[in-house]
């Protein structure tokens, strides 16, 4: 059936037509320092899941970063030049993410990569496009995974987030020092990757031991079934267990949803991990505020709902006036906050903003931003590391996350070895109207 | 006039011409055989005049009214049956739900069951079988059954498709006889497509013969049991 | 761009005549004036079209695995991607652990995928359609979690696929993705000339018989449960390769990166492509590429957080996706023609 | 023992909801040869149909009869206006196995894509009708609820509807036969053509039943269903794509395979038990528990 005639228009038919695929473009100019940069404009670009599961999720962080620079630009911009964000949908998708990012780079020719999202996807994207051998930064990576941290993998890239180990580590710590809590057999189910293995992890560097193997489950696997099914086999341990969930909010309505079926919501302690912890989304899906009460969760945030926090206020009146319609929770004050950082970051690097000024600037002075969170950012000489603390609070009937036991402890470590502190680190305070003024 | 009426008909079985340009007469009230050998485009002619096939040029009529390109349920709906070659029987189906079948869309339920009744008598082994999947029926009682599930819609026209292929001889007599009691009994119309040439001939009224899709003969049947040239090419004798 | 297709499928009948030989001389020929030219082209072109023309390359290779099964065996496959991602991780263990030539990594994702289908296929290739979409598709959606359970595989991190840096000789100004476009390109003309000389041979024929009517293939003498298997086999391998491409242009190979709707999308890639049409793989490639460009492309004025802007892409691709169903080169009278 | 129990329960819970997914998919499988991707969106949408009108009356009930009622609708629609003009033109080849499912893809594509634009993506949830606690049997609450009890009881009553409709109604015998040879039935004078619709539209509206029964014990987002219609895909195939007897017991037992293997061995592995017992299940029966005399091939 294909004949040799056939092979031959198949072979021209594949050259011209893969010279379609080259749509009419235009050899590039070679990427240079100031790539994306004009005496007015800067352009920034995202890559981040919009649609599909993950953009339930995390959909609404491209948006808050927009509507805080649109903010910034309609006071002025940074240096004169006004900030525009290209974004693209990823899906959450290894393969989308590398081809939006070297889209970001090569086509939009933005000048750096900001707020990008996700694990095996950025880490993909950020060799694809080849942000290293381009020089390009990419700021304020939205990830747990501690490896974007490493200066000699990702030369051009700025974690945020504190790494999953870190608050693994810290909640073993919590464990310990709590009374109430020490004493008690301790449990965990987690998402069979990344996010619940670096946690394991975490867990067992800080010296924390389960009394059981960690139950894991795949994305998307853990069904109300697998979940009552996992509370009822430990519905037997004796006194008041302490069921620690690393997973994504949806799970830990699963399993709440769960408990509340069973019976058993009094007779473990809950604590969820803070990717997995937000209370609007839980009490949304339909997890009873009374369960909700007292479930203990860690942020390195002041909590979302919290309008007296001024970083919180200031971002709330953002969002109405430019974000219009989306509802502000923990997403919406994490797109802005790395927002906030990306514009004190291109001000550190001055008028004459090149790539290598902007990574220097944040090496120099990233430590000194003022930011919403509560834990210090580590950016130095030598460290990657954003924020590198957390707080331990219980969430109540509101949804509101208090700090446990009244009083806001904030403890500190590293992804490794280190030892979990105490911190005494107070934050600086907003700069006025939010509009940073470094 | 009455009848079917077959007229230039051509009908292309992709690239191959299956039936060329081929016109014949079937007088209403008479059974007509039409007999070929393999290929001669016997089967093809029945699918285009049951709606199955589509037809490339030529014309159809049964009383006047034409036939071609339409539909096959509604054909099957103003009484023209077709029973495809193969034992077209539903093998899943049990001998009751293979006769429902075409009386579910009659009006008149009365005479669906009675009908029905007329069906068992004809063929009686149904009645014994009528629980039975048909898939369990003998070649012969499928041929039945699928004759009678035509009869069950009161048809003028029966379009029958080699109703001997592969039966032993004597069910192939009595089938015959059948079909031919039916003809005068019930007023049917009915083309009687067969390779049993002789068979086939001896109870028809009239023979069509065809060879590679046009017809090279047409009269009396008994005319074509003794022409010495048909007898030689299609009763092998 | 469909009734152009049509136009040349036209054409094709006309000329089967005198196209009836087959030579694999003047065929290799033929492939190696396809590769001349691309490489001509992928001088002229900018680097992101580069990168983007070597996932259609990838593209190519995949949808003609899905062609191998289906066109020519009749088989259906819902879960290609485990299939891709089997070769994927062989090549990636190839370069990462043997530090052998990423070429070879590539040899070996054939080799092994291939393999692999083997096994598979002696297993489930003898079950019927909708049975074996059905197994393929359970295969497909337990990739991750049995990627967990073999630390080596690097868990949901997956592994680097790094080719390293591009060779020397072609200096400094070679671009990475020119390097990626001419090893993907290169291997899907390969495939295609592969594919056309298996179609042309006795072994294509029988899958065609096969496939057309097993019965009578199978009275013919044809070992169907066999020839399926190998069927199977032959588009495993192909499938690894592509599946070894793609890797190689997202750089690192994770059960994340190959996701039930990557199966899906080369199916869809096929159909656009008609399933006989080998040459068509490229333009399905090519499909898949540019339509979610096109569509993404009409909405970036459209602010970024609203519900329209975000889902109408999607909603664009389907539509696009379903009018090329119904408007697929294979209508009926294609079959026929190509029956006769 | 406790532990065993919750197994059985969680088994028969998860079992009823593939059971009507896979039955769905069967219906359609039945009467046009397609595996109908599109069934995920579908049942979704109705389930949206549903929600709204909780949203409007408060009332599940009626939102239950709305979603089943949409379903239909929406399934008649699909199949006579993207089905039937597909396979008028896909009429023969390896084509056939594949073009129609594209084409249920790109109209689950489609549809999910018209949920984002309508509703948003966010999570919903709607709330059980009946109490979803679990049922205290002398001491310990075991995890089965009024509502699951509810969901077994409607889904067995769907089936025996169902059953009833084919084995004892004349459109059930208009559904048999056309799906067991359109041809036979043609000539009979059966509109074949609508029956397929109306296959379409009872199959719809098991999907939108299936929604209103399966979002309640979790949440609503345009890809809700999808995983539900790969286990109730591999669910049909195990009970052998013909049969609607077998497309339940292949749910149930894929319900009790992954629960029984994720309370005893590991919860990990809930993807890979489909895929294991689907391999066993055809290495000893290649077409299914429940296949036809003749295991159809697509």
């Amino acid at each position: 059936m294909i004949r040799n005639t056939r092979t031959k228009r198949a072979v021209i038919a594949s050259a011209l037509i893969t010279a379609g695929a080259m749509v009419l473009s235009t050899i590039p100019a070679q990427a240079t320092e100031t790539t994306g940069v004009t005496a007015t404009s800067i352009k920034l670009g995202i890559s981040s899941p919009k649609t599909g599961s993950a953009g339930l999720v995390y959909g609404k962080v491209p948006g808050a970063m927009k509507a805080y620079f649109d903010y910034i630009n309609a006071n002025g911009g940074v240096n004169g030049r006004k900030i525009t964000l290209v974004s693209h949908d990823d899906k959450y998708l290894p393969r989308l993410a590398a081809t939006q990012t070297t889209k970001l780079v090569l086509n939009d020719k933005v000048f750096a990569i900001v707020g990008a999202l996700g694990t095996a996807t950025h880490s993909n994207a950020y060799n694809a496009a080849r942000l290293a051998r381009n020089n390009v930064p990419s700021l304020f990576v939205n990830t747990g995974f501690s490896g974007f941290a490493s200066k000699a993998k990702y030369p051009t890239a700025f974690m945020v987030l504190p790494s999953y180990a870190m608050e693994a580590k810290i909640m073993a710590k919590f464990i310990k020092d709590t009374p109430a809590l020490a004493p008690q057999a301790s449990f965990l189910i987690a998402q069979d990757d990344e996010f619940g293995i670096d946690g394991v992890g975490g867990f067992k560097s800080g010296g924390h031991t389960f009394a059981a193997t960690p139950t894991l489950y795949p994305q998307g696997g853990l069904t109300s079934a697998l979940a009552e099914g996992a509370l009822t086999s430990l519905s037997a341990v004796p006194g008041k267990p302490i069921l620690v969930l690393f997973g994504t909010t949806d799970t830990t309505a699963t399993i709440l949803k769960a408990a509340e079926k069973l019976a058993l919501t009094n007779k473990f302690t809950f604590m969820a991990g803070s990717v997995g912890g937000d209370a609007n989304t839980l009490l949304a899906l339909g997890v009873k505020a009374t369960t909700v009460d007292g479930v203990i969760s860690a942020s390195f945030f002041p909590d979302a709902k919290d309008a007296t926090d001024e970083y919180v206020k200031q971002f709330m009146e953002i969002n109405t006036k430019y974000n219009k319609g989306v509802s502000f929770d923990n997403t919406v004050l994490q797109g802005m906050n790395s927002a906030m950082l990306t514009v004190q970051a291109l001000r550190a690097a001055g008028k004459n903003l090149t790539r290598t000024g902007l990574m220097r600037a944040i090496d120099t002075k990233g430590s000194t931003f003022a930011s919403a969170g509560l834990a210090p950012l580590n950016y130095s000489a030598t460290s990657r590391v954003g924020y590198n603390g957390y707080w331990i609070g219980q969430l109540n009937a509101k949804g509101e996350l208090k700090p446990f036991g009244g009083k806001l402890t904030l403890y500190t470590t590293d992804s490794a070895s280190a030892p979990v502190t105490a911190s005494t680190f107070v934050r600086k305070s907003i700069p006025k109207n939010g509009i940073p003024n470094n | 006039m009455n009848g079917l009426i077959v007229n230039n008909l051509t009908v292309d079985h992709g690239a191959i011409r299956a039936i060329n340009n081929l016109s014949f007469l079937v007088p209403r009230g008479k059974l007509t055989a039409v007999i070929g050998s393999n290929g001669a485009g016997k089967t093809t002619l029945l699918r285009a005049l049951s709606g199955l096939k589509e037809v490339k040029t030529g014309s159809a009529s049964w009383n006047g009214k034409s036939i071609l390109n339409t539909r096959p349920e509604r054909l099957a709906r103003s009484g023209i049956m077709h029973v495809s070659d193969g034992k077209s029987v539903i093998t899943e189906l049990s001998v009751k739900d293979n006769l429902a079948l075409a009386g579910l869309w009659r009006k008149d339920k009365k005479d669906v069951a009675a009908a029905t009744a007329e069906v068992i008598d004809l063929f009686p082994i149904l009645g014994e079988r009528i629980k039975q999947n048909a898939g369990s029926l003998s070649g012969g009682e499928r041929q039945m059954l699928a004759i009678g599930r035509a009869l069950i819609a009161r048809p003028k026209l029966l379009l029958l498709d080699e109703p001997s292929l592969g039966l032993a001889p004597l069910i192939v007599e009595q089938i015959f006889q059948t079909i031919k009691a039916l003809t005068t009994k019930m007023d049917l119309t009915v083309v009687l497509v067969e390779q049993n040439a002789m068979g086939a001939l001896k109870i028809a009224d009239i023979g069509v013969v065809l060879n590679l899709g046009t017809v090279v003969a047409v009269d009396h049947a008994q005319t074509l049991l003794n022409d010495p040239a048909v007898r030689a090419a299609y009763l092998g004798i | 761009m469909l009734k152009h297709r049509k136009k040349e499928d036209k054409k094709d009948h006309k000329k089967k005549s005198h196209s009836s030989i087959d030579s694999p001389r003047k065929r290799l020929f033929l492939f190696i004036l396809g590769g001349w030219l691309l490489l001509l082209l992928s001088n002229q072109v900018d680097e992101f079209s580069l990168y983007q023309g070597a996932f259609v390359a990838t593209y190519a290779v995949g949808i003609a695995s899905i062609i191998l099964l289906t066109g020519y065996s009749g088989q259906l496959s819902l879960g290609h991607g485990a299939l891709m991602a089997v070769g994927a991780y062989a090549g990636a263990l190839t370069i990462n652990n043997l530090k052998w030539h990423p070429v070879v990594a590539l040899i070996m994702a054939t080799l092994i995928a291939g393999l692999f289908g083997l096994l598979l296929g002696a297993a489930v290739a003898r079950f019927s359609g909708p049975y074996l979409a059905g197994t393929t598709l359970a295969l497909a959606i337990s990739l991750p979690s049995l990627a967990n359970q073999f630390p080596i595989l690097g868990g949901q991190q997956g592994l680097i696929f790094d080719v390293g840096a591009t060779p020397a000789r072609f200096g400094d100004e070679f671009s990475p993705y020119k390097w990626f476009f001419w090893i993907a390109a290169l291997a899907a003309l390969i495939i295609i000339w592969f594919v056309a000389n298996i179609a042309a041979s006795r072994f294509g024929r029988t899958f065609r018989a096969m496939r057309d009517n097993p019965i009578a293939a199978q009275l013919c003498g044809v070992n169907v449960a066999r020839q399926k298997v190998t069927a199977f086999a032959i588009s495993s391998g192909v499938a690894g390769l592509s599946g070894g491409l793609l890797v190689m242009l997202i750089t690192g190979v994770s059960p994340s990166a190959f996701p039930l709707s990557l199966s899906l999308l080369l199916l869809s890639g096929a159909v656009v492509t008609g399933l006989y049409n080998l040459k068509g793989v490229i333009l399905g490639g090519l499909v898949l590429v540019v339509i979610p460009e096109i569509a993404e492309s009409l909405l970036t004025r459209i602010g970024g957080s609203e519900n329209l802007a975000i889902s109408l892409p999607g909603f664009l691709v389907s539509a696009l996706l379903i009018l090329a169903v119904m408007f697929t080169p294979n209508g009926p009278e294609h079959i026929f023609k190509r029956k006769h | 023992m406790t532990q065993f129990i919750t197994a059985v329960l969680t088994s028969l819970s998860s079992g009823a909801i593939y059971a009507l997914m896979a039955l769905a998919l069967v219906l359609v499988w039945r009467s046009t040869r397609v595996v109908n991707f599109a069934q995920a969106g579908q049942a979704v949408l109705t389930t949206y149909i549903g929600y709204e009108v909780i949203q409007r009356t408060g009332s599940y009930w009626i939102a239950l009869v709305a979603a089943i009622i949409s379903g239909a609708i929406i399934g008649a629609f699909i199949d006579r206006f993207f089905m039937r003009p597909i396979f008028k033109r896909v009429t023969s080849g390896p084509i056939v196995l594949i073009a129609p499912v594209v084409a249920t893809l790109g109209l689950l594509g489609i549809i999910e894509a018209v949920i984002g634009i309508v509703w948003g993506l966010n999570n919903q949830s709607i709330e059980p009708p009946v109490s979803n606690a679990g049922l205290n049997v002398n001491g310990t609450v075991i995890a089965f609820s009024l509502f699951n009890a509810f969901v077994l009881g409607t889904v067995a009553l769907a089936m025996i509807l169902l059953t009833l409709l084919f084995q004892k109604t004349n459109i059930g015998l208009a559904l048999r036969a056309s799906a067991y040879s359109p041809e036979i039935s043609k000539l009979s004078g059966i509109k074949v053509d609508m029956v397929r619709t109306l296959g379409w539209a009872i199959s719809g509206a098991a999907g939108g039943l299936a929604g209103m029964l399966y979002v309640p014990s979790t949440y609503l987002f345009p890809n809700a269903m999808d995983i539900l219609l790969v286990f109730g895909f591999i669910a049909a195939v195990i009970g052998g794509l013909e049969s609607m007897v077998g497309a339940v017991a292949g749910a149930m037992v894929l319900g009790f395979a992954i629960n029984f293997v994720t309370t005893y061995i590991s919860t990990t592995l809930v993807f890979p038990t489909a895929f294991v017992v689907l391999i066993l299940v055809l290495l000893i029966r290649p077409s299914g528990l429940f296949a036809g005399k003749k295991g159809r091939s697509a």
